[in-house]
């Protein structure tokens, strides 16, 4: 029989299923939007001091490394699922992929292209330091060529040959026999809550904000002047148990505590205030971490309602609950611990597969206590895009995802 | 088994003070399993010395070797063959037994000790070794519940606990030791043998450690 | 001692997480002084006083020890007996009169290209002091 | 000794490569030195597979990018060419020279080459071969973590024995019997599950009996289970742990002893379950969360549940006093506000409240954050949180196998490596309660993990193994046991060779290749072949030229 | 003229003996002082040997003094400092200038001194001691030579009553008992019903061995927790140690005579035991100011 399952989705989870089945000896097709895998959690950033708190991102890149090299793995990167037929152990899927104008085989990121590229920025960019497949891409909207210019500089000077503007669009027919969805989340979208000021300060930043400057600079400044930044604030549950998403993301209250933690480790004058409803300080080792950051941080039961900037510097507006009275605050930087909401295009993917989305926009489940299988049999949920779940959550999840799938396998033989 | 510890890196440089040609000899017994004279430390104390000679110039030129057993004169002689043949000086990571045995040897060369050889032990945990026989020559430990009142008393007594037993059954110099006799006392009671500790046992027999010890099996 | 190699220096890293910042380092293009000799091993547990002594008699002026977070490694104390070790080869250096500082135990995360940078040029300044 | 260097298509322009083949074709042990474009590309590997078939040569020293990056790659090649990849030797001129400084690097390059050449020389063959793994796992616990997973291998076509100290499977139900809503459903469940068990051949249930002593490693478990007057020992390649956990109230927790009126959610189940029995209805209910630990998602859920039931049941007026409602885990939130909308009173401290009895009933006395002040509860009854704790045994298991155990006592050290269900030491693996994960949900991934986990160890029956590529050299061992203290995945047994020497003995397979045995052996005794004292110092001691 | 110590033992239903400590050097007008003092207040003057370890003018030495300023010395030998031919050569030697009053101690460790680097030697210890001082008296020598002019002593050995475990120490001290003592002088106690559960074990003696309890004058809170940490077998209960801290400045000393005056009276009182042994450590003027503190 068929021994071959497709992964929608290259996140946290989405590799994890993938590995599992490919190590139990199954043919896995990994399909990814993006041009590279890893999804979000892999432009996270290490959160630990002299001491590991815990994050887990250190996990992904072992992943994705061992993913890019294993033979019964086949990554589709740039791709997406259009179509689908047939029923448990005997799936087409059907896949789009994007023209390859460089391709991935063949790039050796030497960069030469880039080099020779006219425009500015660079129409062939360079992937980012952690980017599997390590390979330039080019982008369409900058690119002479493709904007219907005369300019192939980047394809003459390509040492191994791997550029090619012909390359068409690819439609692949994929059988297999079982589907595992991974496509993750969204990062709730901050400038939805006007009040908070994300977009209009520029020292008003969210938790992903946090994650890409740490992994880029190692640590942080004032993005307004890139001075130190004396006096931070963290807000918690910003698009989480609210009106629009009635569910605790389950990850903002760690990934504060942790960035707090690091900050004041960096710079230990650094006054750091974190602003929350309920801690969420439960899972395996968490408290003595929790202890700890009590030491050095400050945890005020409130939730801001206002920040305003005046004279450069940012007051926040908050109800202080203990105190029971609303009060102001001035702070050099806030950030807002934005939350995990569904992605935007999942309704169009439950489409294709003909899968339902729960109450909050999450793919949903059979039954209650099976957080993995589908209303259709052979399609299973892993990691996030069936609910808000943190690094350790997610692989977990990706773990079971592919146990389930190799059950219906068996049931298939 | 003997445990020993290195010397302070000063005293050895001192000892050698001098010497341009040394010969750093380990031994693969006692030593080694309490990491002070195995094949291992002779190359850290080797790797020092040279580093230490580089320094101030003077090139010292250092051979390592590391013998099965340093008290066996056959085993030395035969290990250590001609190595020994233009060499100034001899630094003995053995137990004391190694150093001397080594230095009957080689007559005519110095030959000095590497080591501190500190008592006869047991490893209580990776890297902590306590001292449990005092090598007395007329062993108690019958009378005592298996545990040795000569050594791990701090004076030695055969007829119980001094009056300095801290509270909670602490020895007197050392808050942290157990007082042996109150081990001793609870481990009898827990065999029920408490007659043992009630008996009177005279004052200990030194001719049985007379000074060279010296024991001659009756049958070979 | 041989000749111009008294400014290297030696920087044992774990392939899980400081090999990696390394990498990442030079991805983001971060230059850092090219006297360092990187030397992959499998955990900086591996790392024997015996290898960090030996480095110094081969003339190299800093020897570091780069290794995973405490609490993070998959070994799970080989990097708190790296920072054992660490300490006790500078006890070693000390006795032979040689400042201790010159070898260093590091812990980092295998995306900390920035930190990475950062301690190999403290040990480079660190080492021009003689 | 063949060497590849790589210019990355040219684009390392920092570096002088014919400069560099030109300084190390002097060195006599060097058969040839190609330099290429794109190694890593098909015609990189063609040309790698042409002069290793062509040239007779027993070592390849390749100095391109980084090792993480293409290791494997070169590794299979190798492989493919029946040349053993461990005599192959990296040097990264990429990531860690010429991309490291604008300026000239041959010289570093040429060093990096330098060092992986001295290192080639030592390097010697490492066989891999498969060796045989008992595809049997051994379960302990029948609760529903352990009969789920004994269930799951089953479907998998894996045999399992369920090994449990009680005379029945079943455990405490704990995870069902704290949940008034949801309780038949999940009863049904677990029966149906005991049925399955009973009658699937792939799982053997031992009730009464419990493991008395652990030897071997994984793929050969030997086990010795004892109950009653029996003893005998069976071999398992695998072990899980499903052992669960106890929950208790304890008296420090609350300032006095539980019963009469201070109650578990247990208890209140009963009630709710025949709310006529009742002698008298309930005015008041307090429920208190938080004051035992920080993991306190268990006893919320369970008190959403109930809350909700009590209302519905009893229409008593309910209280919740925690410090953090723990709502990160599903569904979690949604209770929370329904339980507000029926008129449920949830109320926040920071400082633990002071409970004490008064006239048969209970007192709560709090200092609401939510309100800034004292408030004080008189309630008919009170539902006290129940402190989880680790099961009986763990501390004589931990040790029998030495495995760690957290902060709180749970098995599974807190290292994010082994989340979820892995611990130090191949084979064994940990699931639900025992390794402090409470809620069931999370427990059921645990479950997939451990699952995943046995299953792809031993499904194939055997599994390949790097034959000593760590090795005790037995005439240099002492078997001082430092590296038997030392081994943090306890692959490393005293062995008695040719009846009368003992010396230390790694197991190939239980054996992760950190190296800190060969770091701590005082007589020198192990080789870790790649990472040998001799091959490490040959990369330190190029430096000197 | 000071009784022998023996008689008194026979005869005086209240024994009180006082604690001489040799000064460290050769000038004993101090000591002299104190001997002449005390000479005549108490039943026995009892001289130190190397006390805690701290080298001293030697024990026999102050008994000589003693005898020779007419007062009764009782004097102590330790195991730590001399093996079995010195010790016995010392009691020969005592016993020939009438001194025939020996308490029989093990001694302090060198480690708590202040010659930590001396050889320990406990060559014997204090249960064989005693019987040693019994061969002597016997006319013969440890190992069976007969003595030219044997000794007569008037042996006492040392107990424990505060230590935690009691039991290993009651069985040593029972030893002591079945090798033969006249009196037992115990290690300073401060928690009478200590005292109480420990003369409840010397019930079996009837009277036969009597016992003094020991009693160490405290000079400030410090001191006493000095003691608890340092002195081994001393145990100064917290209430001791605060009533001393509520001392007003100046008056340490005097709240100390204050309650060693207590203890004594009670002992004596409630005849718990057949009588004290006051240290002064260093106080010894202050003595009779703590006999008149019990009304004695």
């Amino acid at each position: 029989m068929n021994k071959s399952i497709a992964v929608i989705g290259g996140g946290a989870s989405g590799i994890t299923s993938a590995l599992e089945l490919a190590n139990s000896g199954f043919r896995v097709y990994l399909i990814e939007r993006e041009a590279a895998i890893g999804g979000q959690a892999a432009s996270f950033c290490c959160k630990a001091t002299d001491i590991c708190t815990k994050c887990s991102v250190c996990l992904i890149p072992e992943k994705l490394n061992e993913v890019a090299v294993h033979p019964k793995i086949s990554v589709l990167t740039d791709s997406t699922v259009a179509g689908l037929s047939g029923k448990a152990g005997d799936f087409e899927v059907e896949v789009l992929r994007k023209p390859q104008y460089i391709a991935l085989e063949r790039c050796v990121a030497c960069g030469m292209c880039a080099g020779v590229c006219p425009t500015e920025p660079k129409a062939s960019r360079s992937p980012s330091p952690d980017a599997v497949p390590y390979c330039y891409v080019i982008d369409e909207t900058r690119c002479l060529r493709l904007r219907g210019e005369k300019c192939n500089l980047c394809q003459g000077t390509c040492p191994t040959n791997a550029i090619d503007f012909d390359r068409e669009p690819e439609r692949k027919e994929l059988s297999v026999s079982a589907i595992i969805v991974a496509t993750g989340f969204e990062v709730f979208n901050a400038r939805e809550i006007g009040s908070l000021g994300y977009g209009r300060y520029p020292n008003i930043l969210t938790g992903l904000d946090l994650e890409r400057i740490f992994k880029d600079q190692g640590s942080l400044k004032l993005p307004s002047n890139g001075k130190e930044a004396r006096r931070i604030a963290f807000i918690q549950c910003v698009g989480s148990r609210n009106e629009g998403h009635g569910y605790c993301s389950q990850v903002c209250c760690k990934y504060a505590m942790r960035f707090a933690r690091l900050i004041k480790y960096q710079n230990p004058d650094t006054q750091v205030t974190i602003f929350y409803i309920d801690l969420q300080t439960a899972g395996k080792g968490f408290a003595e971490f929790y202890d700890e950051c009590r030491g050095v941080i400050r945890f005020i039961r409130g939730v801001p309602v206002e920040i305003l900037e005046t004279s450069g510097e940012l007051e926040v507006r908050f109800e202080n609950i203990s105190e029971g009275k609303v009060e102001r605050e001035t702070f050099d930087l806030v950030t807002l611990s934005v939350g995990i909401t569904p992605r935007k295009d999942s309704w169009s993917l439950a489409r294709v597969l003909g899968i339902n989305l729960g109450d909050h926009g999450f793919f949903d489940t059979k039954e209650p206590f099976n957080s993995i299988e589908t209303n259709v049999e052979g399609i299973f949920l892993a990691g996030t895009c069936q609910g808000p779940k943190d690094i350790p959550d997610s692989i977990a999840h990706g773990v079971a995802a592919a146990e389930g799938a190799m059950g219906v396998l068996e049931k298939c033989k | 088994m003997i445990i020993a510890e290195r010397k302070p890196f000063e005293e050895i440089k001192n000892m050698i003070a001098g010497y341009k040609r040394i010969l750093v000899v380990g031994c693969r017994t006692c030593v080694t399993i309490c990491w002070a004279g195995g094949e291992k430390e002779v190359g850290i104390l080797s790797s020092q010395l040279r580093l230490q000679s580089g320094r101030n110039g003077n090139e010292l030129s250092i051979l390592e070797a590391t013998v099965e057993r340093q008290c066996e004169k056959e085993m030395v002689t035969q290990e250590l063959g001609d190595k020994v043949q233009d060499i100034e000086a001899i630094l003995s990571m053995g137990c004391g037994v190694g150093v001397q045995t080594i230095a009957e040897i080689y007559e005519d060369k110095p030959v000095f000790p590497a080591l501190n050889t500190a008592f006869v032990g047991m490893p209580e945990r990776e890297g902590l070794w306590i001292e449990m026989c005092a090598a007395c020559g007329d062993c108690f430990l019958d009378r005592t519940g298996g545990i040795c009142p000569v050594v791990r008393c701090a004076k030695g007594l055969l007829n119980g606990p001094c009056g300095g037993t801290r509270r909670g059954g602490k020895c007197e110099i050392d808050p942290e030791k157990d007082c042996a006799w109150v081990l001793i006392y609870r481990r009898l009671e827990k065999q029920g043998r408490l007659d043992l500790m009630r008996k009177y046992y005279e004052a200990k027999n030194y001719r049985k450690v007379k000074r060279p010890g010296k024991i001659e099996a009756l049958e070979a | 001692m041989s000749m111009g190699t008294d400014n290297k220096i030696i920087a044992f890293c774990c392939e899980k997480s400081a090999y990696l910042a390394a990498d990442r380092a030079g991805r983001m293009r971060l230059y850092y002084p090219d006297n360092v000799r990187i030397i992959r091993v499998p955990c900086a547990g591996r790392v024997d006083a015996l290898h960090m002594l030996r480095a110094f008699e081969k003339g190299a002026a800093g020897v570091l020890v780069m290794g995973c977070q405490e609490g993070a490694c998959q070994h799970l104390t080989g990097n708190l007996r790296a920072k054992e070790r660490v300490r006790y080869t500078a006890s070693l250096l000390e006795e032979v009169g040689m400042d201790g500082a010159r070898v260093k135990m590091v812990n980092l995360g295998p995306d900390m290209a920035q930190k990475f940078v950062r301690v190999v040029k403290d040990m480079a300044e660190k080492i021009k002091e003689r | 000794m063949g060497i590849f260097l790589c210019d990355c298509g040219g684009s390392l322009k920092n570096i002088d490569f014919p400069k560099i083949s030109g300084d190390l074709e002097k060195l006599e042990d060097v058969a040839f030195i190609d330099i290429s474009h794109s190694l890593c590309l098909e015609e990189g590997e063609k040309a790698i597979t042409s002069r290793i078939l062509s040239e007779n040569i027993n070592r390849v020293v390749i100095a391109a990018c980084s090792a993480e990056l293409r290791e494997h790659k070169f590794v299979r090649l190798l492989e493919e060419l029946r040349f053993n990849p461990s005599l192959l030797s990296l040097a990264n001129i990429r990531e860690q020279c010429s991309w490291t400084c604008e300026g000239d690097v041959t010289e570093k390059a040429t060093e990096l080459i330098r060092m992986a050449i001295g290192k080639a020389r030592l390097l010697q063959p490492v066989e891999r071969k498969n060796v045989p793994v008992n595809r049997e796992v051994l379960v302990l616990g029948g609760g529903f973590a352990g009969m789920k997973s004994a269930l799951e291998l089953s479907r998998l076509g894996i045999r399992t024995t369920i090994v449990e100290r009680k005379s029945t499977l079943g455990g405490k139900l704990k995870e069902v019997e704290g949940f008034y809503g949801l309780e038949t459903s999940l009863k049904q469940m677990l029966d149906s599950m005991i049925t399955a068990i009973e009658k699937d051949n792939n799982i053997e249930v031992l009730t009464s009996a419990e493991v008395t002593r652990v030897r071997g490693e994984v793929g050969d478990f030997d086990i010795t289970i004892g109950g009653g007057r029996r003893e005998f020992s069976l071999s398992f390649g695998a072990i899980i742990f499903a052992t669960g956990y106890r929950t208790e109230i304890l008296p420090q927790d609350f300032e006095l002893k539980p019963g009469g009126n201070i109650i578990s959610q247990l208890d209140l189940v009963e009630m709710l379950r025949a709310p006529e029995k009742l002698k008298r209805r309930p005015e008041t209910i307090g429920f208190v969360l938080d004051v035992c630990d920080e993991n306190s998602r268990l006893p919320t859920l369970s008190s959403l549940n109930n809350v909700l039931a009590v209302r519905e049941k009893l229409g008593s007026e309910v209280y919740v006093f925690c410090k953090n409602l723990k709502v990160d885990s599903e569904g979690a939130e949604e209770l929370y506000r329904e339980a507000r909308n029926r008129g449920v009173v949830f109320l926040k401290f920071d400082e633990p409240p002071q409970i004490y009895r008064e006239d048969g009933r209970v007192t709560i006395k709090a200092k609401d954050v939510l309100l800034g002040e004292e408030v004080v509860l008189l309630c008919d009854l009170l539902v006290a949180e129940e402190r989880a704790l680790p099961p009986e045994g763990t501390k004589g298991l931990s040790s029998m196998l030495n495995i760690g155990t957290d902060s709180q006592g749970f098995y599974q050290d807190e290292n994010v490596h082994l989340y979820p269900a892995a611990s130090a030491r191949k084979g064994v693996l940990f699931v639900g309660g025992c390794r402090g994960n409470l809620d069931l949900g999370r427990a059921l991934t645990d479950i997939a993990s451990a699952v995943m986990g046995s299953y792809s160890l031993l499904a194939l029956g055997e599994a390949v193994v790097e034959v000593e590529k760590v090795r005790v050299d037995p005439e240099k061992c002492r078997a001082c046991l430092t590296c038997i203290r030392a081994c943090p995945h306890g692959a490393i047994q005293l062995l008695r060779v040719n009846t009368e020497k003992e010396v230390a003995q790694i197991s190939d397979l239980a054996c992760d290749g950190c190296g800190v045995c060969a770091a701590v052996c005082p007589a020198k005794a192990i080789n870790f072949e790649g990472y040998s004292d001799e091959q490490i110092l040959a990369e330190v001691e190029t430096i000197g030229g | 003229m000071a009784k022998p110590f023996r008689e008194t033992l026979k005869k005086k239903d209240f024994i009180v003996t006082a604690e001489a400590g040799p000064v460290k050097g050769s000038n004993v007008t101090n000591m002299v002082e104190h001997i002449e003092l005390l000479k005549d207040k108490v039943d026995g003057l009892n001289v130190t040997d190397n006390q805690s370890a701290v080298m001293r003018y030697p024990s026999l030495g102050t008994c000589l003094l003693v005898k020779e300023h007419g007062g009764e010395p009782i004097l102590q030998i330790t195991c730590r400092d001399r093996n079995r031919l010195a010790i016995q050569a010392d009691l020969l030697f005592a016993y020939s200038r009438g001194i025939d009053n020996v308490l029989c101690l093990t001694g302090d460790s060198v480690d708590v001194g202040d010659h930590k680097e001396a050889k320990p030697v406990f060559d014997l210890d204090s249960v064989q001691l005693i019987h040693l001082v019994h061969s002597l008296n016997s006319g013969k020598d440890m190992v069976g030579n007969e003595l030219d002019g044997g000794v007569d002593y008037c042996i006492g050995a040392s107990a424990t009553p505060s230590a935690d475990p009691i039991e290993p120490q009651l069985i040593k001290f029972d030893k002591k008992l079945d090798a033969g003592v006249d009196f037992v002088q115990t290690q300073a106690v401060y928690d009478l019903n200590e005292l109480k559960r420990f003369m409840e074990h010397t019930r079996k003696m009837d009277g036969k061995v009597k016992v003094l309890a020991g009693i160490v004058l405290l000079v400030g809170a410090k001191m006493a927790m000095w003691m608890n940490d340092n002195v081994p077998g001393i145990f100064v209960p917290q209430h001791f140690i605060d009533e001393m801290a509520e001392a007003p400045k100046g008056k340490g000393v005097s709240r100390g005579i204050e309650i060693a005056g207590r203890l004594v009276r009670q002992i004596k009182e409630e005849r718990i035991c057949d009588g004290v042994h006051i240290m002064a450590i260093g106080r010894e003027e202050r003595v009779p100011d703590i006999l008149e503190a019990a009304g004695i």
